[in-house]
């Protein structure tokens, strides 16, 4: 068991969960972010006074995969996510030593 | 201080339609309609007053008498204010041509570029709306003098701003996602106070359109107050019908809709007629604001559904319901026995604003557009206008922490100078 | 304008209370108050009006003359309103009862059906507000022969309404984790709005309460605004002696709670007078809203401790301290030498309200739980009254970015059709 | 109604200021001008408006006849307010008196215990305000008899509080962070809103001040919108000139930096006086807010930079625009023929006004500073402080779900308690 | 060392921490998150128009443990958050190599 | 490749990043959280009813990095977030199996 992690822009969501559906995800949970990285921020300004924010909102998913589907889910994630602009963020795959379906106690492949 | 609840309109306007829009885009939603105010308060004064309200040149514009407010004074004017000082009309009518621009922002809202917006309002204020004005209030404007009935503004203020959104609608184009994407508001508390702003401050847009606080200002004030209830009732009712669900943003359009309608009739119709018309606003606005998926024109905030349907429906409802038992100055619509004259003279001024309205911001937009362009580059429509047009962000909960010395204005940021500013909205891609 | 400072009291409440809610409950909770206003318009415009204010038959109710407003006209109604136009009056009144039964959904708030509310508010207007308001300000109604004082609505509008909320505690039952879970206020800027709105708008409530803009206007003026100002001062005392720190909703709290009890005597007391009553209900109300722990009943934004205690506070001191000498059609209380007949007079317009309000109340309660269900399913409870009564959020910071085409309404959604609106609120487990 | 108005312009100041700080202030900063209007209009009954307006005491200081508004009546009052009644001038007076120190507020925000700003408060009206307004308003106030004049408030209320605030942000000191971290608006829609009142209020307080619905009040209504509208202008040119681009904070600021600079000279000129005014008001303020950065003190929401800086432009632009042409009562300034004379005296009351008002709050606060201690610890400052003045949090739109039963005021919490209320701001580390 | 994560439904975070602590935990860290599964989403309305919500609201709760405590802190975690509904969530265990409390620089277990 | 995560107090947030990017860290990714731990809560009191806070504000980082840079990035983020006072957070390790840049496809120490 695998959990795949991706750091995307928030607007390329919906197209990357689209993605990931068409290879069969059956699920995944995602929390905002903000990152910081090679893309430039942008200036803020109060009153005449000027801040820079390099900070930049993105979009974080986690998704809990059998190993043999990783490589379709991270092509999925890449071929959604990509604007080939930068900024359009990482993926990285942990290895998962258990899962489990709180609702029935499944475990492994069947908690997903 | 009828005046006063006016200007008040407008920032409740701002929040109203501030609550609609996407958070990356509250602030310049709320600030075109904030700016109106300042910019429409410095050129009125200049010279649109004077264009509408000046006397009059063939029927069809003022002259230039007025400019800087020249001769508007404390005393009456005889012809325009009997009752009031000059300078106390010439300031209420004001803020009736700040509000009105500040309308047709609903349209192109989430995707014009600020400067657009600017040049567009002021070109708009002097070219459609100081003429139309003329038209319907001004001693010896045309539409005044074939007796179409317009109590305090439903075709100088509503089907103008309404007809002037469809052509920016259209002229504009689409936002992107539209269709596509959820585009869904942000923050509905804002729109519902909005809406509470804009009921409180109509009563002095149709109670002080009586230019006294007699019992006519009484009537206008029951019929505003019923027709909006009703209008509340009847959008509820038909979200009821299609969903069996109320809602939040239904019941706070419904008011809208509900005082649009009412606008050229308050001082006409009792309070029965009022809830008639209300009612029908209430209904027929609910359906018409759909009408924008099916003709493919995006009309961000309902402009058109609401102001240009709402105010159309309001004005030849006249026809039917005004009777001279509420208002001698006024006259007997068909069911007061005054036959369809009434209705007749009231789709003359219908047609009238439709086409110079529409005709005329059209080509007003395609100018703007030519000369400073009108919308916003895709990157920015995606960061959202606040951050691409003002630099600002709407909401920073987060507790950024640290950050940058700010830099006075100009000067270069330093070297290495992080900043964590929560930026919750869009993206900068 | 005192009649629109009134009805900008309802959005103000509707902030007040939207603001104390979880931000889940946000647009349920305003809209309550909102939808209010539109639904007594009308029936205050169809019959309720004259039910409580038409010729009196037998000192309980009005005649049904003025059904529809008919025969309310812009003359003076000298038994009424002798000194403005009787429609004028009419709509004064209809803010009133409009803002009469939002108050009451404080109470029920974070777990009423819509539908029940809207049946509730409906059938007790009719059976509750207009029969005591007949009672008390109508000629003729029997508290008012009796002598007994209410300048401006402390027993028709605040005991009335917090009696009715008393029973609306106790019948619609707790809500979900009451006592157990911590619920607090999601917003309470928009809390402290709603009290600046709420005090803005008393001053047409007290002052508008004269019905004439004169020297008694600005006596009930000063005693409002000093008893406001006394009873802010006094809840937050009362939270400074228990936790040595003031607080923010204290403050608001003690607004209202002064304004609540200065209402029924607003006109008959002076300044120092104001500020006993004030100081007091800022110090009761505090101490009163904590009742609800011990006896049990979920009072969710405390109108019983807030209205129902501070208006009876108000009507009783009224009896201690008015005096003739600032209002001649008034009375002397105790220490204006008027003895305790006064205070005794008041007693019996407490009693009276209390025993019919909230008999009456509550029996309406069971009856509408009988009809349509007083309450909303756990699950709907547990998502939030603005998802599952009203289909909308408050709050959509996050860019949900991407989504589907809206269906127009009653359409099946289109097959595949992700979309991401952030739902901060609750859970629909 | 105009001393409602009046009033309802510190809940606007209130959010103006609220929505300018850090989300873990917003409730703080609120407060303190809600509070404000509670203390005053309590403290105001009891003495200090004897002070400022009792029977003269050479020139000085007003005698104590008026202690608890006693022998303030309903009758008009021939020194002080000849055409309305005693008590209404003297509640009008009371929210001038109210919104002087809440506008101080904003330079001591995010870092003053609550317990400090009380106290200051209560000093300084008594001390600071009280005379000041005797001297400019009160018969026999020496900068009255100088014959400088101030229609509105630009000496007692702006110039009196940016002076006070300019002691306040050096005797205080900075803001950790200040200079260094990102202190940014965290949500500026409030600030906006908080502006749309101000301006609707403001309204209130000039046209007002004419003390009747006349053609003066009039004048005072068109050259306050003017020069409100020129500001706005003004702000966003010079904002635009920096970066190429507006703001709307920029807007918003404007809007107030030019309601200041015309609140002195709003009934001595007219709408093009008003129009030079405000747009000078605008730019000038603009600039004015950047010296804080430059000169190293926190003015930590610029009320220097907007109120002091422009209720002196004002107060001198005066001595430029004024026109007996419209008010006889007022005076010719350098345009209007009139010389140097009225510019001189102006120039007198600025300087009285700054050297009495800084040094004597200068003072005042380092006074507060021995009682009590101005500042909160560096932990409450990082904590924000909703949470350590007020134990309450601004914003909490996570369902925290769960949680502990409330404890009645007071008790020990129970043993193993639980609660996942959403802190979103600061740290308590 | 393990790090224990979780994402249950918000209104079960305050029942699933007083398990945890019923179990010995000591900490836990929380980020709100939204979700997407089995669990069929809602529709919102505005003017007429309708959207299909299908992300719902989450909570992610993540837990460092000793090894041998994992298989409590799971059950405990299962005990506090089972709804028995669909959309009750998942449970999942990585392994951590490392850890470390910043405040005094222990490592491993003296760090929790 | 390594996945160092850190909860840390959120006004230390700057002062982490900059002492990262001493270390030669090129980017993060940051989000909001809420911490229970030995760091005692607060009260909130409305309307004279009390309620216990234990979740605090915190802020979660995440730093993908070569196996060698983990030691200075840990003590980096340490330098930056100690107060030594309670509750100044956590630093845990990861092992990433697999990195990749969306914008290019660089996969491993390349995407970073
Ligand atoms: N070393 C890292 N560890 C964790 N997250 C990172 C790292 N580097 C970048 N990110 C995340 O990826 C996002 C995009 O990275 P960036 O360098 O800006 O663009 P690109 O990935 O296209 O090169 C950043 O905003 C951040 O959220
Ligand atoms: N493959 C997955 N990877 C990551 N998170 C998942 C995955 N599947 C489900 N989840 C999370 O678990 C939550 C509940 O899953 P769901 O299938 O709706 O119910 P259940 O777990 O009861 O079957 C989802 O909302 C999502 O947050
Ligand atoms: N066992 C744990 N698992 C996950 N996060 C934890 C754990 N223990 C503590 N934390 C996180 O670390 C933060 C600080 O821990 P705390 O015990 O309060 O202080 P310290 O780390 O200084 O001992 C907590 O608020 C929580 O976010």
């Amino acid at each position: 068991m695998k959990l795949v992690v991706a750091v995307i822009k928030p607007f390329k969501l919906d197209e990357v969960k689209a993605s990931l559906e068409g290879v069969g995800v059956q699920g995944l949970t995602v929390t905002d972010a903000r990152g910081f990285g090679r893309q430039r921020g942008h200036t803020e300004v109060y009153r005449g006074a000027e801040y820079q924010v390099e900070l930049l909102p993105k979009t974080r998913i986690e998704v809990l995969a059998d190993d043999d589907a990783v490589e379709d889910i991270v092509k999925a994630i890449v071929d959604g996510a990509r604007t080939g602009s930068i900024g359009d963020g990482k993926v990285w795959v942990l290895s998962v030593e258990q899962t489990l379906r709180i609702r029935t106690g499944e475990m492994g492949g069947d908690a997903l | 201080m009828s005046a006063a609840l006016v200007m008040f309109m407008i920032p409740g306007l701002a929040l109203f339609y501030g609550g609609m829009v996407r958070a990356k885009n509250v602030l310049a939603t709320v600030m075109q309609s904030f700016f109106t105010i300042g910019l429409v308060s410095v050129l009125w004064v200049l010279a649109a007053y004077s264009l509408a309200f000046g006397p009059d040149k063939g029927g069809l514009i003022g002259g230039l008498d007025y400019l800087g407010f020249a001769g508007v004074g404390q005393q009456p004017n005889p012809d325009l204010s009997p009752t009031i000082p000059h300078i106390a009309y010439a300031v209420f009518q004001l803020f009736f041509a700040a509000i009105t621009p500040a309308l047709i922002t609903g349209a192109f809202a989430e995707r014009i570029k600020f400067s657009a917006f600017a040049l567009f309002t002021t070109l708009w204020l002097f070219l459609v709306y100081a003429p139309l004005a003329h038209w319907v209030w001004a001693p010896g404007g045309w539409l005044r003098e074939l007796g179409a009935l317009d109590f305090a503004g439903g075709t100088v203020v509503h089907m103008n701003s309404g007809f002037a959104a469809l052509a920016a609608a259209i002229v504009i184009g689409k936002r992107r996602g539209f269709l596509k994407e959820a585009i869904v508001p942000h923050n509905l508390t804002l729109t519902i106070l909005g809406a509470g702003i804009l009921w409180f401050g109509w009563f002095g847009f149709n109670a002080g359109s009586a230019l006294a606080a007699n019992g006519l200002a009484a009537t206008a004030f029951i019929a505003t107050n019923t027709a909006t209830g009703a209008a509340v009732l009847g959008w509820c009712l038909t979200d009821y019908m299609r969903r069996r669900k109320t809602t939040t943003l239904g019941a706070a359009s419904g008011a809208v809709a509900g005082l649009v309608a009412i606008t050229p009739a308050a001082g006409f119709v009792g309070p029965m007629g009022a809830m008639a018309i209300g009612l029908a606003a209430g209904i027929v606005c609910a359906l018409a604001v759909s009408l924008k998926f099916k003709a493919g024109y995006d009309d961000a905030l309902d402009v058109v559904g609401v102001h240009a349907v709402g105010g159309m429906l309001g004005a030849l409802l006249i026809g039917i319901f005004a009777s001279t038992g509420f208002n001698e100055l006024g006259a007997d619509g068909l069911l007061a026995g005054g036959g369809l004259a009434l209705l007749g003279k009231q789709a003359v001024a219908v047609a009238a604003t439709l086409a110079f309205s529409f005709s005329l911001s059209f080509a007003l937009l395609k100018v703007v557009d030519l000369v400073v362009g009108l919308r916003v580059t895709e990157e920015e429509e995606r960061a959202g206008l606040d951050i691409s047009q003002h630099e600002e962000v709407g909401y920073a909960f987060a507790e950024g922490g640290g950050g940058m010395a700010p830099v006075p204005a100009g000067h270069a940021p330093a070297e290495r100078a992080p900043a964590t500013v929560r930026v919750p909205q869009g993206d900068l891609g």
